[in-house]
């Protein structure tokens, strides 16, 4: 599964993107987010402010409780600032 | 095509007269035009970079047209957003809507933009005489956004 | 100049291009612009002549500009009507608003129109193949600017 | 004092313009339309249907109760229609 982050997010990260081998257990975007925290310390202290990373699946905006399966790419961003 | 991402400088006044030319079925024509500023909260701006999603960026702004004409008898619709490095005093985004009704060009303008605002995935960097940063999302932006839910 | 009253065609482009050149302190630009449609009631529309009262018109005009930045933080505005005989696909009249803030560029911009459709002293003289006939005043042309009394 | 018509109420009336010398009992709009009907018949039944008519006093909006004391120019015109 590929992942993205943008803006800010991306700086924080270190990376624009990321192949993963998504583990069974990380069935919603909720539990990507706990995942990849792991990994990434500075993306789990964004997710830790409410409302700050926002998430998209397959190009549409997902809350956290939005399942994976079948899911091709996940984006994480900070809240739009664009007009 | 009616919803396009551009990364180089576009013309706001030379899209408008391309989308007015020859049009005499629909009498009125709403716009909207976002420009850079040269200041921000009273840092003097130097440039400022659009980032965005390329694939989601242009799915939100279709939907955004499609939503606009289910609610509004719009003849046309209009939505051109600049990405990547600008200066101040550059258009950044055109928005436009064309219909037979007044009230029904001006509300769908109004529309578009809140609804690009909250819903299309793009972001700022500002660049200020003390470094960058990132342009904060805001409130007054969510509850333009929300006036329009239904 | 802010407000005129043209005998001949403008370009309406032209002037919204002249608007914003430059402008770095108001990144928001609202326009409306009328054109003569080609067809009213189910009618044929071969030309259209906008008679006015010269004197009276500019002043109502001044005075909706005055209204205008008395109730919006607006740094510019521009409205420019033609009079005279024009032909269908030709610009009628344009509003546009400049303003650091998009909701009062926006809200200023449709104040202006419906305003000046109600109390500046202009009257449509259409021309079908059937006809001359004078443009009707719309109830809702009333209804609109009345919600912006107060 | 200096009477102007505008758009068809100009056609009715035959001319867009006319000097009247104002009778001293002629003290506001609406003794005027009053006056001008006696003259000009058109007119007279054009201002007998409601909101038709509409009058400005020295380029400002007016209603019938308007004094005329003052005044150099009346114009009389239907319901506007620009923009």
């Amino acid at each position: 599964m590929r992942i993205r982050y943008f803006a800010w997010l991306k700086q924080r990260v270190g990376r624009g993107e990321e192949e993963i081998e998504l583990p069974a257990e990380v069935r919603t975007v909720g539990d990507l987010k706990a995942w990849l925290g792991a990994r990434h310390p500075r993306f789990a202290e964004a997710c830790a402010a409410t409302g700050v990373v926002k998430a998209a699946v397959d190009h549409e905006f997902a809350e956290d409780d939005r399942p994976l399966a079948g899911a091709r790419e996940v984006a994480f961003f900070p809240p739009v600032t664009g007009g | 095509m009616t919803v396009r991402v551009v990364d180089g400088p576009f013309d706001p006044w030379a899209e408008l007269a391309a989308f007015c030319r020859g049009r005499t079925e629909a009498g009125a024509v709403a716009s909207f035009t976002g420009l850079v500023r040269g200041e921000h909260g009273g840092e003097r701006i130097l440039a400022m970079t659009l980032e965005h999603y390329p694939g989601m960026t242009e799915r939100q702004l279709a939907r955004l047209e499609t939503e606009a004409r289910a609610r509004w008898p719009l003849a046309d619709v209009l939505v051109v957003h600049r990405v990547g490095r600008m200066l101040p005093g550059e258009p950044i985004v055109l928005v436009a809507t064309a219909s037979a009704h007044r009230a029904a060009a001006l509300e769908a303008c109004a529309f578009l933009i809140d609804w690009l605002k909250t819903k299309a995935p793009f972001w700022k960097l500002e660049e200020t005489p003390s470094g960058e940063r990132w342009v904060q999302a805001r409130s007054e932006d969510e509850r333009a956004a929300a006036r329009w839910e239904r």
